[in-house]
């Protein structure tokens, strides 16, 4: 592993601090660092005062490094790619775990590329062979058809993790790290892109990273008409509301709202399925949730082979008396 | 407007999933024989992207793909949709290539290209789901990358990309020449013709392969596949709820549900 | 190697670009063929030999002069082929082009009454038999059966079949003929060269028949044969022959009091001889061939109960075997042929039929009763009056050749030949079909009165090599067999297929044993003076130096 | 099962040249005697099932390529009508050239090397559910009108597959309202799927498709499963086909499924369907391939070849031999005899051997040329009968033949079986 050391991980903010997947992140990390008796880092990259309220120390990592500079405020590609390829060129950690977040899948290949190696993305195991010391990164391929194991000899190794894939770091585990201040140049004139807009769509109801209940609609729910049926009924549950990729294509729901391999990975405890055959790639984002419950017409969609409870029949007779005796019900 | 869509061939996502099978040894996902390869489907969304752009603005749209027989039907669709060019990146050793060396044998071709404008590649492929050679090959070019694109806008040497993020969207403004990946959120690739087809048939192709790009494939990957297996499914009996109309086995489900504690 | 564009371009300026073509996968399949793995040296124990550089498919004889012309002018070998079956239709060795007459498949005339047809080289038996019996007539068919070219098996091979007893041999039924010589003039023969039609093989003047045709036929080295006129002989049943049944078991329904499928049965060998002999004396007979004995005298029974019948299959074998009324069957069948008697008239059948009782009383034979179900009757009929079967030869392993055929006078069945090569057959049992006795054949092969015919078959698994080199060694072991009887090589097919792929010099030799091959030899180099027809063992084998040759 | 398991069978055609022609004990003519259009139409050997039973083993062998530019030409311009298939097995018993041919087909697809003017059908087939590049929501406009139990919402017995060409070939939808009409008249209890009706698949299969049939499969039956159906009908051959054949096959879903000639067959003998007036009219019948010789049920095997008496192969059990004999002939004969005044003359290659119609498995799509030439030639058999209709029981052989009629400008008339039954009730 020549002159390679350590396990860092990138640390991200959501608007209510550290995200869940950091905690994953640096509980996976830490696992690995000790495997390997090396040593576990964290970065925080942002403006000034990024990692305020954060408590950077009690991460749970030896060393944190917080890259802070003007160019940093808003997440760029060009930016943080150069700002992290800065830091990596001089720290040359073993791997760098990011998040599979819409930051960390866009980041994590141009950053490898940049420091000539490759990133293995989504990853939903990590492993140390251990006679080669060598990590195996396991993830789904072919839209989830299949399990991909994958090694590479090319380092610093950069990583993203899927939400919930690993347990967060217990907090008890916090210890006063060793807080570095990463110091970067970014020359503003080399950087070709800038935000000029950023708009916020959240749509009706909650996040769907947040909410314990998920209303799903498939290809089968239409457009934002047939849609409107499961905003109401999230409304009754608090429940946020997703769709399969067709229903994003076909706009019943924004297309941050997708659920699947290609949108967004969700656990919540309830997840009520409508019209979704329940394709591999769409159980690959919502197969973690602790009860699922389908309505769908064909009696041998996949997605009664996950569901606990199904009704067969078409959604449009059998959702609206559903919802009904759910509101009867709840209220 | 010069503009390059990288395009992949993969096994059909859309694969009756039953007859999808895990090859372990081989390492390879086999789809019930009988199904086509088709384009990824983010890079036919990243072609129909390059067209709406020659709709409105004129231009020259080159569509490339890089493998091991690649199927002339399946890619020179891209003709008849409307590309004006296909190259193909074509070699025997072109098998089961990484990320790396896929954006690396890219570059190489774009750079005999020489000039171009604007760089459209899918967020991700269909088969490997890795995500990485738009960005690797912004990377290897020098030029700048917006990724996860929903909307493309032309203007004076810069397009203006909407892409996706986690809680709506953002308006990048970036300068050509560029490199942008595409959702499915762009629109699906338009249908062709069957008159376009035909003429498609005849355009000529261009075909490059290893030698003649400078390409040692070996010394370009970076990534060993050391095992593929079959996904573990969750494993659970479905409770069925059936009743006389679909309508009381909707409120049977309510109810059901209430019973089991779920709300 | 490919054409040269040049040579090309002008091939397809003769044919048209629909009618010719290098797509690689149509040239190999024109190089696959029955037995090829029998000659590993050239196709590396594969199903494929040489493939044609390019194929064409001409549309008539002035197409047929162009393209030969154009093979002298650039000294391109050409391949002639014409329903393709059989190890001599691939080319014989690479850089050759082949033609495919197969466009040139028309009847153009039949004469009623002078009996004869005229026929292009892709017509097969099949067609022509059911246009002359519309008209009360018949046509010889080969033994390899109704799918074969009329054309071809006149003037190109052996062409020899079961019904030569009453048709003749093909050879001698041949009248004019038109012949694309391998310089691209043509010779009209006969009649035909004289102005007068069709009706006559030889017109004033030496005979060109034996140049075309010689001993074996011209096997492709010698020109294009682009049409011949054939004789016919009578028919005296319906215009259409009636067919019942369910596939495959097809039957036909034949008056009874003019045809008559028999299976006159032997308690010896000579005894079988002595019936042959007063079979010619006696004239009688439509067709006459030792058929079913091809599964071995062991199956014979056991098979023509499964291929007559819709429901059996060949699973079923081992049961019949062992039924106590098969394995009779198969001990009164061990020497037997088939016999068809058709009458002209009910009183013609009836004369025959007397003579035939006359002639088992004399030689102590036997009708085996079997072919007396009407099931079987009408099986047996259509089978041997078509010849619509014949590719049952396959139906066991997919591959079969012939190791140790004997073209000579009926004596030779009591020779201890028969025997010999069952004792040969037996010591490859297993490697190859078990079944002992295969000597089938004609009993008229070269016409009334002559000699009979007789291949000694061999069942192999063309997929197994095992099985395909024990196929090959049988074949070699029964040559050493005949040449130490001094007896010209067996294995016709076999033979074929190895001397026309092979250098072997020592097959060569046995192959040219004949004086009228060499003679052929020579004359191919006056007419073919470029070299340029391309055909099977007759060219392609050096002319051997000894004596034993000339 | 791939084209590698058909290895030792392609080592084992004996390049007879069989399959070219009708069962030779069947040729009554020199014209008739031809039994594939494929080799018929091309001229190159290997437009024939021995051709391409030798490029299998070639590509095989690696001695050619699934990317040699005239490989589809030659392995998709053929309408798998089967009759070569039937002609090989007359002396055969271990050959399955029509399987190979699939297999062929399958091989191709598998790498895309697919004829490029199939883009279109398949693009529309996959958001409209049917092969005539026609709209989903209009499938069931040939029902309008009629009052039909919908199965998407109830259940019936017998549950009526008209398949695509019927639903959208408005010339043709008089044939499956009159079914609708006979079956209704007869007290069937009987429904359609209406708009939910999908594309059989069966000649997605024989196009090589196999992975799109499936997905089609897989959804018909459970519709039918759904709408507590145990009997399916239809009124198109190469719907029954597929559900004959295929589903079983591929999926192991026993059904009980009749073409309609062969429930009017039923119904007419029971008594249910009579007929008052007399049509005196000189037909000939045309044996759609999919009903006849292909048309043979499904019978499971499992089994594994062996060898006996040293090189002789036998299937052990015995396996079924889809020969042909098994087809639906009789049952549109039948029918078409217990009219009043109907004279019926055979053609010289009928039953297992019928020339085919020219539309089969993706021809009449992909190269309408070979198409028409294919039917102009049982247009002319069917003249030679001295018939003055050509009468079928499928869609497909009649507005292949309409097409090609109108295309020579000939006028002899095409009927479905159940014209004839309606015009004599």
């Amino acid at each position: 592993m020549n002159s390679y050391n350590g396990i860092m991980v990138y640390v991200e903010f959501g608007e209510n601090g550290l995200l869940p997947i950091t905690r994953q992140l640096l509980g996976c990390g830490r696992k690995i660092a000790d495997e390997l008796g090396e040593p576990l880092s964290a970065v925080i990259v942002g403006s000034k005062g990024i990692e305020e309220g954060s408590d950077a120390a009690q991460l749970g990592a030896d060393t944190v490094y917080i890259v802070e500079h003007e160019l940093l405020r808003q997440y760029r590609t060009e930016t943080y790619v150069a700002a992290l390829e800065q830091l990596v060129r001089q720290q040359r950690p073993t791997a760098l775990l990011m998040g599979q977040t819409y930051v960390g899948r866009d980041l994590a290949p141009s950053l490898a590329f940049r420091l000539e190696t490759i990133a293995v993305l989504d990853c939903i195991a990590l492993e140390i062979d251990h006679a080669s010391r060598v990590l195996l990164l396991t993830k789904p391929v072919c839209g989830g058809n299949a399990v991909a194991t994958f090694t590479s000899m090319y380092y610093p190794q950069i990583i993203t993790i899927r939400d919930k894939a690993m347990l967060p770091m217990e907090p008890s585990f916090g210890k006063n790290a060793h807080v570095v201040h990463f110091a970067v140049s970014l020359e503003p004139r080399s950087f070709k892109t800038r935000l000029i807009k950023k708009v916020k769509e959240e749509g009706e109801g909650l996040r769907l990273e947040e909410a314990a209940v998920i209303i799903s609609g498939g290809r089968g729910i239409g457009g934002a008409e047939g849609f409107r049926q499961l905003h109401e009924t999230a409304a009754i549950l608090h429940a946020a509301v997703g769709g399969s990729r067709p229903a994003c294509d076909n706009r019943g729901v924004a297309p941050n709202r997708q659920i699947g391999i290609t949108g967004k990975i969700v656990s919540p405890d309830l997840y009520i399925a409508v019209g979704i055959s329940g394709s591999i790639q769409q159980m690959s984002g919502c197969g973690q949730a602790k009860r699922i419950v389908a309505i769908n017409k064909d009696p041998d969609a996949p997605i009664f082979k996950y569901a606990d409870f199904g009704v067969v029949g078409d959604w449009k007779k059998v959702f609206p008396s559903f919802s009904a005796k759910l509101k009867e019900l709840v209220s | 407007m010069k503009m390059i869509v990288c395009v992949k061939q993969v096994p059909d996502p859309q694969a009756s999933s039953t007859g999808t099978k895990v090859d372990v040894a081989a390492k390879r996902v086999i789809v019930p024989h009988g199904t086509p390869p088709v384009m990824s489907p983010y890079d036919e969304s990243a072609l129909e992207a390059a067209l709406k752009i020659k709709d409105v603005h004129g231009g020259h749209v080159t569509v490339m793909s890089v493998g091991k027989n690649l199927a002339r039907p399946v890619l020179r669709k891209a003709l008849a949709s409307g590309a004006d060019e296909l190259i193909l990146l074509e070699d025997n050793t072109f098998d089961q290539l990484d990320s790396y060396a896929t954006a690396s044998i890219l570059a190489a071709a774009i750079r005999e290209i020489g000039t171009f404008d604007l760089i459209l590649c899918g967020r991700q492929a269909a088969d490997t789901d890795a995500g990485q050679v738009g960005s690797g090959l912004a990377e290897l070019l020098h030029i700048p990358c917006v990724t996860v694109a929903c909307g493309i806008e032309l203007g004076e040497e810069k397009v203006n990309v909407t892409r996706i993020v986690s809680d709506g969207y953002e308006v990048i403004e970036v300068m050509l020449p560029a490199l942008v990946t595409v959702s499915s959120e762009i629109g699906e690739l338009r249908y062709p013709k069957l008159k376009d087809l035909q003429a498609a048939q005849k355009m000529p192709i261009v075909v490059r392969n290893a030698g003649q790009l400078g390409i040692d494939v070996a010394s370009l990957m970076k990534l060993n596949l050391v095992s593929l297996s079959p996904p573990q499914h969750r494993n659970v009996q479905c409770c069925m709820i059936s009743a006389e109309t679909p309508e009381i086995a909707g409120e049977h489900l309510a109810l059901t549900m209430r019973g089991a504690g779920l709300i | 190697m490919p054409l040269e564009r040049e040579v090309y371009k002008e091939l397809e300026s003769v044919v048209g670009p629909e009618h010719i073509t290098e797509e690689p996968a149509t040239l190999f399949s024109y190089a696959y063929q029955w037995m090829a793995e029998l000659v590993p040296d050239v196709s590396g124990g594969g199903k494929f030999f040489d493939r044609p550089e390019a194929v064409l498919v001409p549309g008539g004889v002035e197409e047929v002069q162009a393209i030969v012309r154009l093979c002298n002018r650039y000294g391109l070998k050409f391949h002639v082929y014409s329903t393709g079956w059989g190890p001599w239709a691939a080319p014989p060795s690479g850089g050759q082009i082949l033609l495919d007459l197969r466009r040139m498949n028309r009847i153009l005339e039949i004469d009623e009454q002078n009996m004869f047809a005229v026929v292009e080289p892709y017509v097969v038996a099949a067609q022509l038999q059911a246009e002359a019996m519309k008209r009360g007539l018949n046509v010889h068919i080969s033994g390899a059966g109704a799918g074969t070219s009329v054309l071809a098996n006149a003037c190109c091979f052996q062409g020899g079949g079961p019904d030569c007893i009453y048709f003749d041999s093909p050879q001698n039924s041949i009248l004019s003929i038109e012949w694309v010589m391998p310089t691209g003039d043509i010779l009209r023969t006969g009649s035909l060269g004289s102005g007068l039609g069709w009706f006559c093989a030889e017109g004033p003047g030496p005979s060109t028949q034996g140049i075309i045709r010689g001993a074996l036929g011209g096997s492709g080295g010698w020109g294009v044969v682009t049409k011949i006129a054939i004789r016919l002989v009578h028919w005296p049943g319906p215009p259409v022959m009636p067919i019942e049944g369910t596939v495959p078991a097809y039957r036909t329904k034949l008056p009874a009091d003019q045809f008559r499928a028999t299976f006159p049965a032997f308690p010896s060998w000579q005894s079988f001889a002595d019936a042959i002999y007063h079979i010619y004396d006696s004239e009688i007979g439509y067709i006459a061939h030792r058929q079913y004995v091809m599964w071995g005298d062991e199956l014979q029974a056991a098979f023509l109960k499964i291929v007559s019948d819709p429901d059996r299959q060949l699973c079923d074998l081992e049961e019949l075997l062992h039924m106590p009324e098969i394995q009779k069957l198969t001990d009164e069948m061990r020497r037997c042929f088939q016999l068809i008697l058709v009458g002209m008239t009910p009183r013609d059948l009836e004369y025959q039929l007397k003579v035939l009782d006359r002639i088992l009383e004399q030689t102590g034979g036997w009708n085996v009763a079997l072919v007396n179900e009407p099931a079987m009757q009408q099986y047996v009929l259509l089978y041997m009056m078509r010849l619509c079967f014949k590719n049952l030869n396959f139906t066991a392993t997919g591959g079969f050749i012939d190791t140790y055929n004997s073209v000579a006078s009926p004596d030779i069945w009591a020779s201890g030949e028969i025997e010999a090569g069952k004792k040969l057959l037996k010591k490859y049992a297993g490697r190859i079909a078990d079944a002992g006795d295969q000597a089938m054949g004609p009993i008229a092969g070269q016409g009334g009165g002559g000699v009979t015919g007789w291949e000694d078959f061999l069942f192999y698994d063309p997929h197994d090599p095992d099985s395909v080199q024990a196929a090959i060694e049988v074949s070699d072991e029964g040559d050493r067999l005949k040449a130490q009887q001094g007896r010209p090589p067996g294995g016709m097919l076999l033979g074929l297929a190895r001397t026309t792929h092979t250098e072997e010099k020592v097959r060569a030799q046995k192959l040219v044993h004949a004086r009228e091959y060499q003679w052929q030899r020579k004359l191919k180099q006056i007419f073919d003076p470029n070299g340029i027809g391309s055909g099977n063992y007759l060219w392609a084998a050096e002319p051997s130096t000894n004596g034993e040759s000339t | 099962m791939g084209l590698e398991d058909f290895k030792a069978m392609v080592h084992r055609c004996s390049r007879c040249s069989y399959c070219k022609w009708i069962p030779f004990a069947h040729v009554k003519s020199w014209r008739f005697a031809k039994g594939c259009p494929s080799i018929e139409y091309h001229s190159f050997q290997s437009y024939s099932a021995s051709g391409r039973l030798c490029i299998s083993l070639a590509l095989l062998e690696e001695r050619i390529s699934c990317f040699d530019e005239g490989l589809p030409d030659i392995v998709f311009k053929c309408m798998l009508d089967g009759c070569c298939d039937v002609a090989c097995k007359v002396c055969r018993y271990d050959l399955e050239p029509l399987e190979v041919m699939r297999n062929l087909r399958f091989r191709l697809i598998d790498n895309g090397c697919f004829p490029i003017q199939d883009i279109p059908l398949i693009d529309n087939l996959r958001k409209e559910d049917n092969m005539m590049m026609a709209r989903k929501a209009d499938r069931a406009n040939w029902a309008a009108g009629l009052s039909l139990k919908d199965l998407t919402t109830e259940k019936a017995d017998v549950v009526l597959h008209v398949g695509c060409r019927l639903s959208f070939d408005e010339e043709l939808w008089r044939i499956p309202q009159t079914a609708v009409t006979l079956l209704l008249d007869a007290g069937v209890d009987v429904g359609i799927l209406g708009r939910d009706e999908n594309c059989c698949g069966g000649r997605l299969y024989d196009m090589g498709y196999r992975g799109e049939f499936l997905k089609y499969a897989e959804n018909n039956i459970d519709a039918w499963r759904n709408a507590g159906a145990t009997t399916v009908v239809t009124t198109c051959s190469d719907c029954y086909h597929a559900f004959k054949r295929l589903y079983p096959e591929e999926l192991h879903a026993p059904m009980n499924v009749l073409h309609i000639t062969e429930f009017l067959e039923q119904l007419i003998a029971k008594g249910k369907i009579a007929f008052k007036k007399s049509l005196p009219l000189k037909i000939t019948y045309h044996d759609p391939c999919h009903l006849g010789r292909r048309g043979e049920p499904y019978i499971p095997w499992e089994g594994r070849q062996k060898k006996i008496r040293g090189q002789i192969l036998v299937y052990e059990p015995r396996k079924p031999r889809n020969n042909g004999a098994c087809g639906v002939y009789d049952a549109p004969r039948n029918v078409l005899r217990s009219i009043p005044g109907i004279q019926l003359f055979e053609m010289e290659r009928n039953r297992e051997f019928a020339w085919c119609c020219g539309a089969g498995a993706g021809v009449r799509e992909r190269y309408p040329e070979f198409s028409f030439w294919t039917a102009g030639e049982r247009i002319e058999e069917a003249y030679a009968t001295g018939a003055e209709a050509l009468v079928s029981a499928c869609p497909h052989c009649e507005r292949n033949f309409l097409d090609a009629l109108d295309q020579r400008g000939d006028s002899l008339k095409v009927f479905d079986v159940l014209d004839l039954v309606r015009e004599a009730r």
